[in-house]
């Protein structure tokens, strides 16, 4: 039995240092955060401006640039709080930890958006604003999963140690995402009559194509520089925690 | 193996003695069944209808309930931060609580589900799905929360979170337990039970203790 | 502004809602880094006047 | 001078060792060494971090800086009892149930149940409840597990919490015949413990500069 | 009255500062309120007739999971000894402490009910009239569970015992909150519930304090 | 040696008191009296019911036979402090909350709430998590909880459990001065406590026959 504390030296371990990781990334903050406005702007003049209605659905295809980013990037944050989950656990990389909490929140309302996009988009076209079918539903407990995520950051006042437990949660959350995505498919389509609206994708035409890839784009941009802003705020919270901490240590000796 | 049955053991004697905690638990599941025919008035046909739901929800809750004892007192009088110099590993301990909680959260529950079924006027054929669905779906819950329980224990007043973790892990469980009862597809419903009881189970205490192990004193 | 055809309102909901919620993250994500900010500098600056 | 040698020879070794908690140190660059048969005593104010240290070493808080080992030790079997403030005795199961379990789940080295607890003076109350034990008995309780199963370190915090003059007897005598046997203990503690013979005890200071 | 301030206020200080124990309590109410769909299927007619009686339960359910906090903590850690010697009465450091409950616990479940409505597919009259039944029936809820919290602390061995005291008083509050959602003579229902409101909260802090004072340490 | 009488003159009498545990009696006919400025200690081994009579005096186990008063009180209000094993105090308030809310409970007729924390060396934690004292600490805290509240008596469970030697000296000194008042004081104790003055102490030997 003996542990030991002594760091080993790498050109990873150097980049990823929180201190050094906040120093080489922050100059990319505002070449992201531009281009994530740019891109909204021709996004939105293409969806308003530039792009048919669609032969079925009317103009209410509009909803659709801003549903189906938000419904991918539902999935997409969660992939990345569960690769860092595994720097987490795997490497017991500090900066993994801090990826994993700024995610959080993030996921929480790209996921929430979805549905509520989701949801305005259900009222024209199914007449309801709520309808049990697999994916919208499969949405709604992602969205269960991420606020027990939150919550569970907030409870702990040791964020260290935090970061570990709550990383084997989300690993166990990815594990039963398909799971429940499979449960959910099999169950709506066995009680329910196949009413559902299906849209496939490939049979867009290009015209509707274009304004959702840029949008697409656009809000994946804006998560990353998000999640970028948010993973330095976290650090310095964590140098606040310290400093108050030894604040209080150096009053009381 | 001998660890092993001294901690199985253990649990059994403290739940068994616990001033009936395991009565309380059966009462608690028969209530909820006994209450939504008053919530939602007192006809036949809609309670036959739901009653599957109905048992399955009860017993979720039910064994939602009994999980801040799952290692809460442990933690909080020392003895989590003892097993982990103890000759078991942790895991194994804790599967041994796992299969603890099982016994005496889950298997009085399908005893208890006769009762259930007279209440829900379910009938009798529904009734051997009802017992079989919960024999293999229950061990998935027990599974599933203890891994919460785990992550949680070391929150302070965190005995709260540990549902809405849980919850939301637990809908498959759910809706192939409701599907092995009403469905005509029972059996592939049961199939698929039994795999996620076996999946949860092999993994629940090696993640478990992942998260007590991490959880420091 | 083009025609929105009859489903209007759901539409401007939807976008309506869209830039609120991510106006509200932006808002949030730049006040929470202000103020760790803040805390930090004035933490490190009573450090360092002792 | 060790008289019956029961564990292989042993030695705890720290260097440069910081501990804290929360990320922040409480003690730091400790260097010491323990060789079997020596006990070390903790000391200092209410909280310098007698508690983190034992912790640290229990593998239970990670060491903030610098490192240590138990030295000599060849297989991964646990190596060391705890004893901390809290004394992990359930209520409902008896005295001897309590002990009978970590006597299992710790390998039944040592002495018998029945003997540890007629060793720490609880040997009447063997059937009662544990949850009716007094202070000082549950702590007793909590002594007797070190009995049960043979560990080479042990960590004790406080071991005399709580106790009467016998009790306070009791632990050195514990602690003697453990390092009469090749063991190794580290205690933190207030009160005043003496061993007999020379050179088996010595003291670390912790928080205070003088 | 000063003394009562400082109860209330460290009572909704310990819950805010809880981690979220609020937020965690209305997602588990939506939680639970959700889940009912995947039990007993997606059918909007069905879950529209028995939405009500989902609400209640869900309710019913949320609060009595906060209930283990409201003594065991203060029973655990001493304070509950303790207060036996405050200036302050018994009675009413526990009559300020079910308020505080009633604040932290009752309140955000009120507020997030529209969420369980439109998941629900119930109407947008039968939600108003979800909120006032809501608003006049938890404070019966909240001091029920009070006496029963009361009570299991007093017999130090149970924990669970809580849940099966307070459901059979209970069952009436939980058959006029739904009457109050349902009924055509929703006002008489709440009527009832206010009624039973009242009674409870005047009853429920000497009960409770008579049950915490005749506890040995 | 009174030299300001805050205190009416209470005086605690019992007469042929028994005390016990689920029926059973622990220590029997006890007749003791307890006047203004002194302090009694219970002493005895481990389990022999010195807790139980505390409680027992604190109202909270009833007695077996006999009876004891404190006599001189003419109102109902409260007119005892009871420190237990256990110490009462929250995590996730800070330090001076938690004292700031016994001060309310208990009728802020002592000294504030930040002197009583300085008093009993807690002043710079003063805005710490309670939760993350160490055990000294959290005794410390307890403690305070005595200052801040006057009442004329105080039973002591041990008050110095966990302390350090400082912790040890404060006790004492807190007990001096709560008898210079006026106060009446019974502590359970196995550690020495000694007062200066004659005549201000005595002790109760619980168990023993000797
Ligand atoms: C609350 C309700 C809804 C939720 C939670 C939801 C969720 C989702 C999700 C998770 C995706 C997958 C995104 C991806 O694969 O990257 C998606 C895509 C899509 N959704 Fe929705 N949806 C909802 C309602 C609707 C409605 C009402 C419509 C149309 C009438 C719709 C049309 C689409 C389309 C066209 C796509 C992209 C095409 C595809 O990937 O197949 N959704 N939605
Ligand atoms: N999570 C935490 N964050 C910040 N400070 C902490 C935390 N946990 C403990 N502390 C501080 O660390 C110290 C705890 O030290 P520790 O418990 O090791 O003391 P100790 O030497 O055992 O004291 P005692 O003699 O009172 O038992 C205390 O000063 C406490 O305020
Ligand atoms: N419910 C009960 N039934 C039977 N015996 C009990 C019960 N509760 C406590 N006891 C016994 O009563 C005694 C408790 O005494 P008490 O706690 O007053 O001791 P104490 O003098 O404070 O000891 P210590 O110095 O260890 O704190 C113990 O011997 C215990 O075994
Ligand atoms: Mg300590
Ligand atoms: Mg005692």
């Amino acid at each position: 039995m003996s542990i030991d504390t002594a760091p080993k030296q790498s050109w990873w371990n150097r980049i990823a240092h929180p201190g050094q990781f906040v120093a080489w990334t922050r100059p990319l903050l505002w070449p992201l955060t531009a281009l994530t406005a740019v891109l909204f702007v021709v996004g939105l003049w293409f969806a308003f401006f530039a792009s048919p209605e669609d032969y079925q659905m009317g103009d209410t295809v509009r909803i659709m640039y801003v549903h189906v980013p938000n419904a991918w990037l539902s999935q997409f944050v969660y992939g990345i709080m569960a690769v860092s989950a595994l720097g987490t656990l795997v490497w017991r990389h500090p900066l993994a930890d801090v990826s994993m909490k700024a995610a959080a929140p993030l996921g929480a309302l790209f996921t929430a958006l979805a549905l509520f996009t989701g949801a305005l988009w259900g009222r024209p076209t199914w007449g309801t604003f709520w309808e049990w079918d697999g994916r919208m539903t499969s949405t709604l407990v992602l969205l269960f999963i991420y606020l027990g995520i939150v919550a569970l950051w907030r409870a702990f006042d040791d964020q260290l140690r935090a970061a570990r437990i709550i990383a084997v949660f989300t690993l166990v959350g990815a594990i039963n995402i398909p799971i429940i995505k499979f449960s959910v498919d099999w169950w709506s389509t066995l009680h329910q009559p196949a009413s559902v609206f299906r849209a496939d994708g490939p049979r867009m035409p290009g015209s509707i194509l274009t304004p959702l890839m840029v949008m697409f784009v656009a809000f994946t941009l804006l998560f990353l520089t998000l999640h970028l802003k948010a993973m330095h705020t976290e650090i310095k919270r964590r140098r606040v925690v310290t400093l108050q901490r030894k604040a209080a240590q150096g009053a009381s000796s | 193996m001998n660890a092993f049955a001294a901690m199985l053991g253990r649990e059994l004697r403290l739940a068994l003695r616990g001033g009936g905690d395991v009565l309380t638990l059966v009462l608690f599941f028969v209530i909820v069944g006994a209450i939504v025919p008053f919530a939602v008035g007192p006809d036949k046909a809609l309670l036959e209808r739901i009653a599957p739901g109905i048992v399955w929800i009860a017993a979720f809750l039910a064994m939602l309930l009994g999980l801040d004892r799952l290692f809460r007192p442990d933690y909080e009088d020392g003895t989590l931060t003892l097993l982990r110099h103890a000759d078991l590993p942790l895991s194994a301990a804790i599967a041994a609580k796992v299969i603890a909680h099982w016994l005496v959260s889950a298997v009085p529950l399908i005893l208890a589900s006769p009762v259930l079924t007279v209440l829900l006027a379910m009938e009798g054929d529904a009734f051997w799905r009802t017992v079989l669905s919960l024999l293999l779906g229950t061990p998935a819950l027990a599974a599933f929360g203890a891994i919460g329980a785990a992550v949680t224990v070391s929150i302070r007043r965190g005995g709260l979170i540990a549902p809405i973790l849980i919850a939301p892990l637990s809908i498959p469980v759910l809706i192939f337990g409701v599907g092995a009862i009403t469905a005509t597809q029972s059996s592939a419903a049961l199939l698929f039970l039994a795999a996620l009881s076996l999946m949860a189970a092999a993994l629940a205490p090696f993640a478990a203790a992942l998260a007590i192990s991490s959880a420091e004193d | 502004m083009i025609d929105l055809g009859p489903h209007a309102v759901f539409i401007i909901w939807a976008y309506l809602g869209v830039a609120l919620g991510v106006a509200g993250l932006i808002g949030w994500t730049l006040i929470d880094a202000r103020n760790t900010a803040k805390k930090l500098a004035a933490l490190e600056a009573s450090r360092s006047a002792k | 001078m060790t008289d019956r040698q029961v564990f292989p020879p042993l030695a705890l070794r720290a260097e440069g060792l910081a501990c804290g908690r929360g990320g922040m140190a409480l003690s730091r660059d400790l260097t010491f060494s323990v060789e079997p048969g020596q006990c070390m005593l903790l000391r200092g104010p209410n909280g310098t971090g007698k508690t983190t240290l034992l912790l640290t070493l229990a593998g239970i808080v990670s060491p903030l800086e610098g490192s240590f080992a138990l030295q000599g030790s060849d297989d991964d079997s646990p190596m060391l009892h705890y004893c901390g403030h809290r004394n992990a005795v359930k209520p409902r199961l008896s005295v001897r149930e309590n002990l009978e379990f970590w006597r299992s789940m710790n390998g039944p080295t040592g002495i018998a149940a029945d003997a540890a607890l007629a060793e720490v003076g609880l040997g009447k109350l063997r059937d009662l409840d544990a949850g009716y034990l007094s202070a000082g008995q549950t702590r007793r309780l909590a002594l007797a597990r070190l009995l049960v199963s043979l560990r080479p370190l042990w960590l004790l915090d406080e071991p005399t919490a709580a106790l009467d003059a016998a009790g306070h007897e009791l632990v050195s005598k514990l602690i003697d015949r453990h390092l009469g046997v090749g063991g190794l203990a580290i205690a933190a503690t207030h009160d005043p413990i003496t061993l007999p013979g020379p050179g088996r005890l010595h003291t670390l200071l912790l928080g205070a500069e003088a």
